[in-house]
């Protein structure tokens, strides 16, 4: 009897083992989570993050590229008054950008370099008992996992650099900027040709041209380097030679700005009369086209930090290559497109339309549509009306334009003040709310003052009732534009569905406009901030 | 009748209604087939 | 009662064949395009300002049970919910968004699909796809099985888990029942931006198409729900990707009816041939034994007769051998005497 | 103990009496105790459930409607229920009569799973008592749950029928039993019909729910691997509950059904193997048709591939070593291996595998009184198929009935 009970509890364990079984792949679910938990842990940023795979030149790597930091080199070697030739051979007085060789000759070569040349130089040090890198496991240098991040940011002359280095070469263009001569295989100056490196120096190597990345490096820092080599760096200031220097964010900032920069002296226009000209046309305006632009190339300069935002290939006209009907080198983009083209900066309207996202813009502009699509009328403020003939244009096109601008009035504005209402009592909807009083010469007048300060909004706003148009939508300007009530009505009005009904048009006018000039009060989802509450309960019929 | 279809759930609600229909009607059938077929077999 | 005259007349209707066979669907294609001039709603998230008005609405309308917290605290949004028993549509607000300065919000509810996984799904069909768009429930028929819970792909129907006796489903009905008044849904009144604006579906998407036309900007070129589950009457624009908003973007175009299509249809061929195969199968298992029971007697029968054969034969044999060997046994016991007699004989000569 | 002794000239009453006397002992004994703890505890917990809704026992949440009493109770209880049909097909179809003995206890196996599963589904949905709804009020035929509804419907008055005639010859109800016995081979074809439907319309439930489902569990195969893992989980469980019966049972037990006994192990053991083998087969090709490879290297995948090769292809390499060395032992073990196995994919699918996008916070974790719920069901079954089994004619041939099948 005993051993039949010892058996029937050996029984009732392995029925409870198999339960216990049963929950525990129960349990799994919540244990078998398929979502990726997404690593919070990003690890240390560095600007002087290079990433070594020379090799990769010669095919598929065989081990993970490795990361090295330049600056924590540059700055070892200086505690032990070594300098930049530790590492890099020179020639003709140049530093080789490349590790203790002028070329890859061949994948076991530049390994053997790598690997001698950085084992060697850690394995030294470690002899002298100083911190050093890896000496000895592949792994630590070929890293699987990629612990720091680049905070590499990209680095270019602004006018205001361009003008410290002018200042510091005395004015010496030919130190920097230089043209090719393919006969004699030479660098040479070309007077009044200088134009910007990127030019000629691509991201990539191309026939017989240097990428910018190493001819930056090259040539910046060799200066860089000199300047401070030959002891001038005490009483001047020589540029950075560290990683660091140029491309850390925070050093960067600390870069001393010269303000009102004096104009680049490149015998560049005061003033342009963008027509169409240049190859396949006969230079002379004929019918049928629109009225010349006049535009204000010294001012268009100022508020550039570069050249090239206009001037993308080359320093030429834009009429040079973007002809009416499009030319090879301008890529076929026509005249009319590089002036009007929308999602660019290199166009006018492109770049105008920017603006648009300006928080002192956005709160009319957001609900404007943006493009083209705008009044034919506004064609007009810049196809002026020219007063001269048109041979005029031709034969003295700075003349026309500076004249055409000149003629320009330039102020914002709008209707004397009696005839702007001060304030408007919106009670159509009344029932859950009080009415709104609504500030209507005061939201005018802060309008006018955003826009007082810029040459382009004045230009653009200065016709009366412009200002107005924001608001008062899809209908003539008018001193007497029409009321929100008269084409708003009930909420769902089937034959015009993309029309809000009066209630949705107050609120997505005000609070659109509010929240796109991101200002704060009244909130949009506090109702008593704008109408106080009647205590009438809402119905929703 | 004359009312007509407009989505496929409707739609398949007919269809599949019917079907099970057939469905119970078609297995009777075919057990009396199968009867039918083998008494004249035994006989 | 009702109940039981609806019984009848259902029973009629499903055995009376006549109305089942007479009716033709919509399109003469395989392609079922859904009511024509049903009506959706558009939520678009960059004009709610997510002031909770249309929740308050849809409590009111549909005479949910007061909330936890009123419908002014927005600190509600500061957690992301979904709908439950006592709410039919919530709006959640998503901070971290890539494309916009401000949070955007986002709308939860029932959207109405074309083709409606809840109502496929339903063995009492206690749902259906009106032709207003709205998709609605009866809870007089509902067993309470859930099954509907598990076919939305957007997780959308909620049950009262709390009640013993008369559980039901809760979702948004796109208020169905003010519809047919000719009253507008109660979210779509009470939004104040009407970033909920109701129409024709087929308009709807138009219009949808025309604020992305205008403001590609803006918008994120996709219409939440066009084509979604094989389309929803509820459509939604956003100015962030939708599944930063919540909003599952891997569920595919196809209507769910489509996906048990198959395995329903393949009920009948299996009702249908099973018996024939089986009996066949039966019917073989029974004509091999009835053959190898015939066989067998017969090899019993063939057997019987040999052995019947073999033994008269074996008897004759034995009859013979019998006699020989007497005869051949009085032949030895001769000789035996003989060579005895021999054998005494040289024994004393010797 | 002499069989023929003790089962012949056994008339309704003393037989009766008899069992009372044996069930009483049964009932006393340790394990006969804890049931009866599992039972009151069940009883009480379905007050809790009919008074309180769903939610004062269960952990269902609108994002997880379904839980075990669906996974397990529904899901499992009829796969594993399907020995009835896998083995009455056998015996009276493909005409394998040296089983014959083993239908009686895997069609009363099978009766009780489904009554069982009925039950359970009376605790799960919302309103029980509308359960005939859907066939005589509207009928949803769109859905693959009216589908399962009506085949278990249907095949649970099979199933009763199929019994049918064990519980008349113990009442002594020979016309009726006659005639029963004559509709043996239209059940059984009906049965095998219905089993083939519904078994496979399980996992077709789940078809519908394609975003919700891991898709490594989610194929247009799924009603095929349903069906398939049910013929498996059918023949493993009569070599299971053979073994069990035959240790609680034996005197219970004819000649011919021991005779016999040796052989159903073998013989669904080697039939256990080779559908086994076949449905190894197609979940791959299942993974396959979907292009799902990549995901085998996830989390989930490692469970899918535990599922895959220790639930389906050890199994089939242990039946097939067993069948092969004749090994009792192994086979049995193998049989309750396989049944986890299935029931291990059952809930993988409705619960471990389903709304594996979920955060886990709104994911499913059975609530203790839903466990203890499930475990009463089947300890009720126990039950049931103790008292059954010792009244009626269920490892023996009644005497008056012989060689009347």
């Amino acid at each position: 009897m005993e051993m039949q009970t010892l058996k029937k509890i050996k029984e009732l364990t392995a029925t409870v083992m198999v339960t216990a079984l049963l929950l525990i792949f129960m349990f799994s679910s919540s244990i078998v989570d398929g979502r990726q938990i997404k690593s919070t842990t990003e690890g240390c940023c560095r600007p002087d993050v290079l990433i070594i795979d020379s090799a990769k030149i010669f095919g598929d790597l065989e081990r993970q590229p490795v990361l090295f930091f330049h600056d924590k080199h540059t700055d070892a070697l200086e505690k032990k008054d070594k300098d930049c030739r530790t590492c890099h051979l020179s020639e003709k007085d140049r530093l080789s950008p490349k590790f203790k060789r002028f070329n890859d000759a061949g994948r076991q070569e530049v390994m053997d370099i790598y690997h001698s040349g950085c084992m060697g130089c850690h394995t030294e040090m470690y002899a002298e008992k100083d911190k050093t890198g890896p000496v000895e496991i592949c792994g630590e240098c070929h890293r699987d996992k990629v612990k720091v991040q680049s905070s590499r940011q990209p680095m270019g002359f602004d006018q205001s650099l361009h003008f410290r280095h002018l200042k510091a070469t005395g004015d010496k263009c030919e130190r920097c900027h230089h043209e090719y001569d393919e006969k004699t295989k030479k660098l040479f100056y070309a007077e009044g040709k200088e134009g910007t490196c990127r030019y000629c120096h691509m991201a990539e190597a191309e026939k017989n041209r240097i990428p910018m990345r190493v001819a930056s490096h090259l040539f910046c820092i060799d200066c860089h380097r000199k300047t401070r080599a030959s002891g001038k760096a005490k009483n001047k200031i020589a540029g950075p030679v560290k990683c660091a220097g140029c491309h850390d964010f925070d050093k960067q900032q600390l870069i001393k700005k010269v303000k009102d920069v004096p104009r680049i002296k490149r015998k560049q226009p005061d003033v342009v009369l963008i027509r169409a000209a240049g190859k396949g046309t006969s230079g002379k305006t004929s019918g049928g086209q629109m009225n010349p632009v006049p535009m204000d190339h010294k001012a268009h300069e100022k508020y550039n930090d570069t050249c090239r935002a206009c001037h993308h290939e080359s320093l030429d006209s834009c009429s040079e290559c973007h002809t009416l009907a499009g030319t090879k080198e301008g890529k076929d983009v026509k005249l009319e497109r590089a002036m009007h083209q929308i999602g660019t900066t290199k166009s006018c309207i492109g770049c105008h339309e920017l603006r648009y996202g300006d928080k002192k813009c956005a709160g009319c502009h957001a609900f404007i549509q943006n493009g083209q699509k705008q009044s034919k009328l506004s064609c007009f403020r810049c196809h002026m009306e020219s007063l001269q003939p048109d041979t005029e244009a031709v034969q003295q096109p700075e003349a026309v334009a500076s004249g055409l601008l000149g003629s320009r009035k330039a102020l914002a504005g709008t209707y004397a003040d009696e005839d702007i209402p001060e304030k408007i009592i919106i009670g159509e909807l009344i029932y859950e709310y009080e009415p709104v009083g609504f500030p209507h010469k005061k939201i005018i007048d802060s309008l006018l003052q955003n826009i007082k300060d810029s040459q382009l909004t004045n230009y653009f706003h200065s016709e009366k009732g412009v200002i107005c148009q924001a608001c008062h939508h899809n209908s003539p300007i008018s001193k007497k534009p029409p009321r929100c009530v008269s084409c708003h009505g009930k909420t769902f009005d089937e034959a015009n569905l993309l029309r809000p009904g009066l209630q949705a048009a107050y609120h997505r006018q005000c609070m659109g406009c509010h929240k796109e000039m991101s200002i704060e009060k009244p909130k949009s989802t506090e109702c008593n901030d704008c109408h106080k509450a009647t205590g009438k309960s809402r119905l929703y019929d | 009748m004359g009312e007509t279809i407009f989505t496929l759930h409707e739609f398949m609600l007919q269809t599949e209604t019917i079907t099970y229909i057939i469905v119970a009607i078609s297995f009777f059938v075919i057990l009396f087939f199968w009867i039918f077929l083998t008494k004249l077999d035994g006989e | 009662m009702s109940v039981s005259r609806r019984k009848v007349l259902v029973w009629m209707g499903t055995a009376g064949l006549s109305t089942a066979f007479g009716r033709s669907a919509y399109s003469a294609t395989n392609h079922l395009k859904g009511y024509p001039d049903s009506f959706g709603v558009l939520y678009d998230n960059m004009l709610c300002i997510g002031c909770r008005s249309c929740e308050a609405a849809c409590n009111i309308v549909n005479a949910l049970p007061p909330p936890a917290r009123p419908f002014n605290d927005l600190s509600v949004l500061d957690s992301n919910r979904r709908t439950d028993p006592k709410a039919f549509m919530v709006i959640n607000r998503y901070d971290h968004v890539e494309n916009t300065k401000s949070p955007l919000h986002q709308r939860i509810g029932c959207n109405h699909c074309l083709e409606p996984a809840c109502a496929s799904s339903c063995f009492v069909r206690a749902y259906t796809k009106t032709k207003t768009g709205a998709v609605s429930y009866d809870a007089s028929v509902c067993v309470g099985c859930r099954y509907c819970m598990i076919a939305c792909p957007f997780d959308i129907p909620t049950f009262e888990y709390d009640k013993a006796l008369a559980p039901r489903i809760r979702k948004c009905t796109m208020c169905y029942p003010r519809l047919i008044e000719g009253k507008l849904p109660g979210c779509v009144v009470a939004c104040p931006t009407q970033a909920l604006t109701f129409g024709k579906r087929t308009d709807l998407i138009k219009m949808a198409r025309e604020r992305i036309r205008k403001r590609p900007d803006r918008y994120v070129d996709h219409i939440y729900g066009q084509h979604e589950m094989g389309g929803t009457s509820w459509l939604y624009l956003s100015g962030d990707p939708f599944k930063e908003m919540g909003m599952r973007e891997d569920l595919g175009i196809t209507p769910a009816p489509e996906m048990t299509k198959r395995a329903l249809g393949a009920v009948p061929i299996v009702a249908g041939i099973w018996p024939v195969l089986l009996t066949g199968i039966y019917a073989m298992t029974k004509r091999k034994e009835k053959i190898a029971k015939e066989e067998q007697e017969k090899a019993i029968a063939m057997a019987l007769d040999q052995a019947k054969a073999e033994a008269e034969s074996k008897i004759a044999e034995a009859l013979a051998k019998a006699k020989k060997e007497k005869e051949a046994a009085i032949e030895k016991e001769v000789k035996k005497a003989l060579e005895k007699t021999t054998g005494t004989q040289a024994k004393e000569d010797a | 103990m002499p069989k023929e002794a003790t089962t012949a000239n056994r008339s309704f009453s003393n037989s009766f009496g008899y069992a009372a006397e044996e069930l009483s002992k049964t009932f006393l004994s340790p394990l006969g105790i804890v049931a009866g703890i599992i039972v009151i505890l069940g009883l009480i917990i379905t007050v809790l459930r009919f008074t309180g809704g769903l939610a004062a026992v269960t952990n269902l949440s609108d994002y997880n409607p379904w839980g075990i009493w669906i996974g397990f109770d529904l899901l499992t209880g009829v796969a594993l229920a399907a020995g009835g049909f896998v083995t009455s097909a056998a015996v009276y179809i493909f005409g394998m009569k040296k089983y014959h003995s083993a239908v009686r206890p895997a069609v009363l196996t099978g009766f009780l799973g489904y009554v069982l599963v009925v039950v359970a589904l009376h605790y799960d949905v919302g309103r029980p008592w509308r359960l005939p709804y859907p066939f005589i009020l509207q009928q949803g035929t769109t859905s693959i749950l009216f589908e399962v509804g009506a085949c278990v419907a249907l095949y649970l008055t099979v199933l009763f029928l199929e019994f049918c005639p064990a519980a008349l010859e113990w009442l002594g109800l020979k016309k009726v039993r006659d005639l029963v016995i004559k509709l043996t081979m239209v059940l059984t074809i009906f049965g095998v019909i219905l089993s083939t439907l519904h078994q496979s319309s399980l996992g077709a439930l789940f078809l519908i729910a394609r975003s919700k489902l891991h898709p490594l569990w989610y194929s247009s195969y799924l009603p095929v691997f349903f069906f398939i893992s049910s013929i498996i989980a059918g023949l493993s469980m009569v070599i299971f509950e053979s073994t069990l019966s035959h240790r609680y049972f034996l005197h219970k037990m004819d000649a011919a059904h021991l005779d016999e006994r040796e052989g159903v192990t073998l013989g669904f053991g080697k039939a256990a193997s080779f559908v086994l083998a076949g449905y190894f087969i197609v979940k791959v090709i299942g993974i396959s048709e979907g292009n799902h490879w990549h995901l085998l290297a996830t989390p989930y995948g490692i469970w899918f591939l535990v599922e895959l090769f220790v639930f389906v292809a050890l199994p089939c390499y242990l039946y097939a070593i067993g069948t092969r060395d004749k090994n009792q032992r192994l086979i049995k073990f193998t049989a309750v291996w396989t049944v986890l196995g299935v029931v291990l994919n059952r809930l993988n699918v409705s619960l471990v595998a389903f709304n594996w996008h979920l955060p886990a916070a709104d994911r499913y974790f059975p609530h203790w009184m839903e466990i203890a719920i499930s475990i009463f069901l089947v300890t009720v079954g126990i039950i049931a198929f103790r008292v059954i089994v010792s009244v009626m004619p269920i490892f023996y041939e009644h005497p008056d009935f012989r060689k009347n099948h």
